[in-house]
């Protein structure tokens, strides 16, 4: 195990003050790109990710449409600047295809997706600023810019990731914890539904930390769900407003 | 460069569809297996003599090949003192009739990051000691080779990648007359594993609500939901959900079914490996 | 690969397309603006917390986030004595409905390339400073990012560049115990940048005979002609026609444009910047 | 300001001797590629660029071609012997890119597009030798070669550069000019309809000098386009001469 | 001429103990890749060429399907771990393209391309532990492969190296001679025929030396063709068994 | 990437398939050649000035440029003591309708490695002469610029190569003050080539049992049968058959018409190459 540059948990304080079961400040603001179907902008902290949504809209090239349902793209994508090391490349890592592959399969299952048949849904999320947890506030944005693009779900997505630091379950890792910390793992949850979309997990955990760092992520993922129904309510508030006019 | 829903594996009828789909309600699978059985497993190492180790795996009628090789590199700047892995895979055009040519694609590029983190977070390689001096370590290369994909090809790559890192020999490490570290192919030791530590992947498939081990293609095919969880000694190491989603009950319940294929696979490993 | 006549973007009516020419004719622009007027400017700083210079610029809906990250790296052989500047511009899937994914294509290109000429040949940055000893120097990366375009992404990045790069630190260089250049992230001074010469470009977009300044996206599709202007102090430093022809006269009424908005663009640049 | 290896202005003469206002030699011959449908080879000094034509021909993939016009395809590129540097990689750089894009915007202002909906007109350009100016020489070059294919065009486009030298403005830059000089600004002019379809400029000048920049490169223009003229002439000669046999 | 670790001929028997017209051990092994409609292992020696065929199947996209005939893919791959050098990068390497080519131009030739208009064939070679005669060892492999899918051929097609040694014409070149003797001659014969489908040749032969080498190549030929027959009837038979049971 | 049958090319007419076949059974060809009858061939040599040699090689209409840059690198580890030869071929678009843009396809890839081989293994170049130090060698680029193709690009670029390399001058090598090894442009030696060792390919088309050299594009869309036969002094250097199949006799034949061939070839060569 890599030795942190401060101590991660000291008499139940996290190195940023938080306690363990609590997510950092979360921000949210739908509709943030104008040209786009739906959009969003997700920070846990210093973690930003913006996504916007496209479509459904024909597919091209027809033949890789699929005649009972939507075709989903979605592409994670992190800007050269938005990490503390050196910048970063812009052409796509091993890394990056993978989450966009989990993140499209945790999305899936959330989206009506047999109402569109032979058509494309276009998900983008690019991370403008790094610090831990970035695959699920993209989970977060994604999810937020498909229900701003008014496309049927049947629940919100929400992206939490739970930890371990020092034999401590904890909620949302910052950067720091990801890289010091002893596991982590990802979370998508439908807070409706009970259903979990995305599920990684890497580190050494015991079968009670997993049941605990599952219990965790359903009320961080609650907790976000309420911050996400406020900025949508917010946003058709504003439009209610301007139409109102 | 974005993930695209896949359209190709689409080659299962309706009716075999429906026929994986009422046996497993009732507990039996299409090719007559209990829910938590696996499909017959060879492990043959060394079978591959231009490789620094090697393995070939058969899961029912999956077949894996997996080469190692070792080479000399710079260490990563946040782990000086780590050898280096490198895991890549390649599912080749052989293995079905919907396998493109080409770089690996998005799932060739899971498969080979499920497999690295299992043995990443295992302890299962001392990487420590594949450290030489603070600018020179081993880069350890697994090639992960799909030769046939009869489903499940998370836990054939695994156990053929384990095997043939087991099965590996480092050429010694020396310094030639200009000081320069150069690797000695004539002269090996061992690659620092620990077998107790070995990582165990079990991938287990969903239909409506019962769950089972080591889907074939044709329930992968079937398939409401799928999760990778691997596990070594008592921990789990990796978790990885691949389709679908899964309750909160469901996922304590795929824990424990790892569990319990980790010990049957344990012993599959044991008898083939030393 | 070659260039090809684009296809995308076509997404005005040719409805709109006579609308926006009958206004222009009478001197009026289809969002009311005169033929001299930008778009609303914001510019605002240090809006990226991991990067070492950033700005986000808003120009009218247009949107685009620049960040800079410093490394190091070797003089080119032509000028070994000054530090690299590297500007390259992402146009994001997320801009508009036509944007497609992949490497930078003719469109993202050309716009790095005219911003990158801007600041290189107006001073505003000291190169000279940037060079360290004869064989390490500052490597400046300049990234653009285009997350809405509607219209006019050559101004809006061009200013994104130049608030970013005033706005960036450089981590000091400093040599290690065994003589390696090395760069101290927590020591950091002000990027050598000189307010006076700040190159500011002029978007010039013709539609029959008449001239005017930053063209919206509606505009953009409906244009003859376009031609991109920049001047830094007095000099013109840089153009780029981007479509279509202009007569002599047209050209000097063009630079003449340029002129007048250089000065409204210096306002507002030095309102935001310091 | 980097130090050139000789003095570029001396008494009024440049570096090769030529007054500020005077071409290199000029050397243009059609037809030069015979499976082409148009081609020709032009040097500025020694610069040497050649162009082929193919089309208009049928457009593939047809979903790219457009309804109401030719689509263009312009290809700039440098032969990995053409410079006096190292081997140049034949991969396509960036600026080799930015080219070819202004190439195709230069071009198509010349071309009754619109006579040939649904097709496709290829113009690929191949710079053998390169010592300054090459994609005005390219331009030269391939609005010969679209000439010599028999494509309508409202008029041959020249390609000139124009530069600052020791603060004078001279014609066609070399290329120990453009290495040291203090300004580029590579042309393109319809001499007949006054019209310039290409123009970049680096450097740093005063609105003064830009006016002359103009005036001078359409000098420029006019003497190459009477070169242009003849090696025209002199092709449709040769053909009437065989056809006479 | 580089210096070879040891002799590579001494007293007329080769460093491997064999005579000049001497193959390595052969063994074929027919269908061996359960999902593909035809496949193939192939050994010479240290060689294992393992050869998958898929088709005659529909040719996506269309309109590079050919209207009188199928038309063939071919590749052949060498697997990172398959040289005792370092890991090979499995990005194909130029050789690895050209080898694909003459392949396919060997194998052409003896399929009945004709029976399956607009229809495409894929032949899929990877090379697992490579010492000498690779390309040889994959066109008896593919040969088998395509005969194993049941694709009518007009005859198989065997591959077998001879090579130059200390001036003797020798037969199955390994990888130290291949790497330290005098002239390589890669062959691909139909026994049945008599036709040559693939010869290319490097190093410097005598006319002489050519003429022996192509009688040598034959005899070779002739005996894998043995190998390769028994191999077919082996699979046949435990079929027929199956069948039987 | 696979091999794919080609669809291009196929622009010959049935009738001058079938008239082309029925005077070649005449011994008589559709340009009034004899079998064994070469088109008339101009070598010219330093075409580029901006190259450290260059030719232009034309071979009735078809064209090739072949330009050679010289550089410094390291050596092969299996052949230390030895310069590098690295030739690529570029099929310009220039050269026919059917040719696309893009990297090397198939066909120009064997284009260079053909012409490479018989340079290689003719000892045309010494390339131990262009070994500087253990660690420094010659690096031999050869560009082959393909602007016309009116059939048997081998043989018109194989001569361009061999022109070409006999026209080149090395930069003289020096260590700088602080020892490092540079190429002085200003000083140069000729290229170590030796004339009597020139390798010299013939390209022989089949059709039906005909054999005939120097088929012209025509022709070769109508062979039943391509092989290119490369001799150097009285050496087979390097055989490429490319299409259809020979029987013995045949090949022995053509190997007799690469012997003869050669001779004629040699007189050209030496005509125009000092």
């Amino acid at each position: 195990m890599k030795q942190p540059p401060v101590p991660l948990l000291v008499e139940g304080k996290r190195a940023d003050g938080r306690a363990p079961d609590q997510m950092r400040e979360v921000k949210i603001e739908v509709g943030v790109v104008s040209n786009a179907d739906g959009s969003a902008m997700v920070s846990y902290g210093n973690t930003v990710a913006v996504a916007a949504v496209y479509g459904p809209r024909e597919m091209h090239p027809r033949h890789l449409s699929l005649p009972d349902r939507a075709v989903m793209r979605v592409r994670y994508h992190m800007a050269p600047f938005s990490t503390k090391d050196e910048r970063k490349s812009p052409t796509p890592s091993r890394r990056e295809i993978e989450i966009s592959k989990v993140l499209r399969e945790a999305l899936e299952p959330a989206i009506f997706l047999e109402q569109f048949p032979r058509s494309r849904i276009d998900v983008f999320i690019e991370i403008v600023q790094a610090d831990g947890s970035t695959r699920v506030a993209s989970l977060t944005a994604a999810s937020l810019a498909l229900a701003d693009a008014g496309i049927p779900m049947r629940d919100l997505v929400i992206g939490v990731s739970v930890g371990l630091i020092n034999g401590v379950v904890v909620l949302d890792l910052n950067g720091l914890e990801d890289n010091y910390g002893e596991g982590d793992m990802p979370i998508g949850y439908m807070p409706n539904l009970g259903r979990f979309v995305l599920l990684q997990l890497d580190g050494a955990w015991t079968r009670e930390q997993f049941a605990e760092a599952l219990k965790l992520a359903i009320k961080g993922a609650e907790y976000v769900y309420g911050k996400a129904r406020e900025a949508l309510k917010a946003k058709y508030f504003e439009v209610a407003e301007e139409v109102a006019k | 460069m974005a993930s695209v829903s896949p359209y190709a594996k689409r080659f299962v009828s309706e009716l075999t569809r429906q026929q994986i789909r009422r046996l497993i309600a009732s507990g039996v699978r299409i090719d007559g297996r209990a829910l938590d059985q696996y499909r017959d497993i060879t492990i043959r190492t060394g079978v591959v003599n231009t490789a620094d180790g090697s393995a070939e795996v058969s899961l029912g009628r999956t077949r894996v090949i997996s080469g190692v090789k070792i080479g000399l590199g710079q260490p990563f700047p946040d782990a000086p003192d780590e050898g280096v892995l490198i895991v890549n895979a390649e599912i080749l055009p052989h293995s079905s009739p919907y396998t493109e040519i080409g770089p690996p694609d998005e799932a060739a590029i899971e498969l080979a990051r499920v497999v690295d983190r299992g043995i990443r977070h295992s302890g299962f390689v001392d990487f420590k000691r594949l450290a030489i001096d603070p600018t020179k370590v081993y880069v350890v290369w697994v090639d992960l080779y799909v030769l046939n994909d009869d489903g499940n090809l998370v836990d054939a790559s695994n156990l053929a990648a384990i095997a043939a890192l087991r099965s590996t020999t480092l050429p010694v490490a020396v310094k030639d007359e200009s000081g320069v570290i150069k690797l000695d192919k004539n002269n090996r030791v061992a690659m620092p594993t620990d077998l107790s530590k070995v990582p165990l992947s079990t991938s287990i498939g969903k239909i409506d609500s019962a769950l089972f081990v080591d889907p074939n293609l044709e329930e992968e095919l079937s398939l409401s939901g799928k999760i990778v969880i691997t596990i070594s000694q008592s921990s789990i190491v990796s978790v990885q959900k691949t389709m679908g989603f899964f309750t909160e009950s469901e996922l304590m319940q795929a824990v424990d079914m790892a569990y319990s294929a980790k010990q049957k696979l344990q012993e599959a490993v044991l008898k083939s490996l030393v």
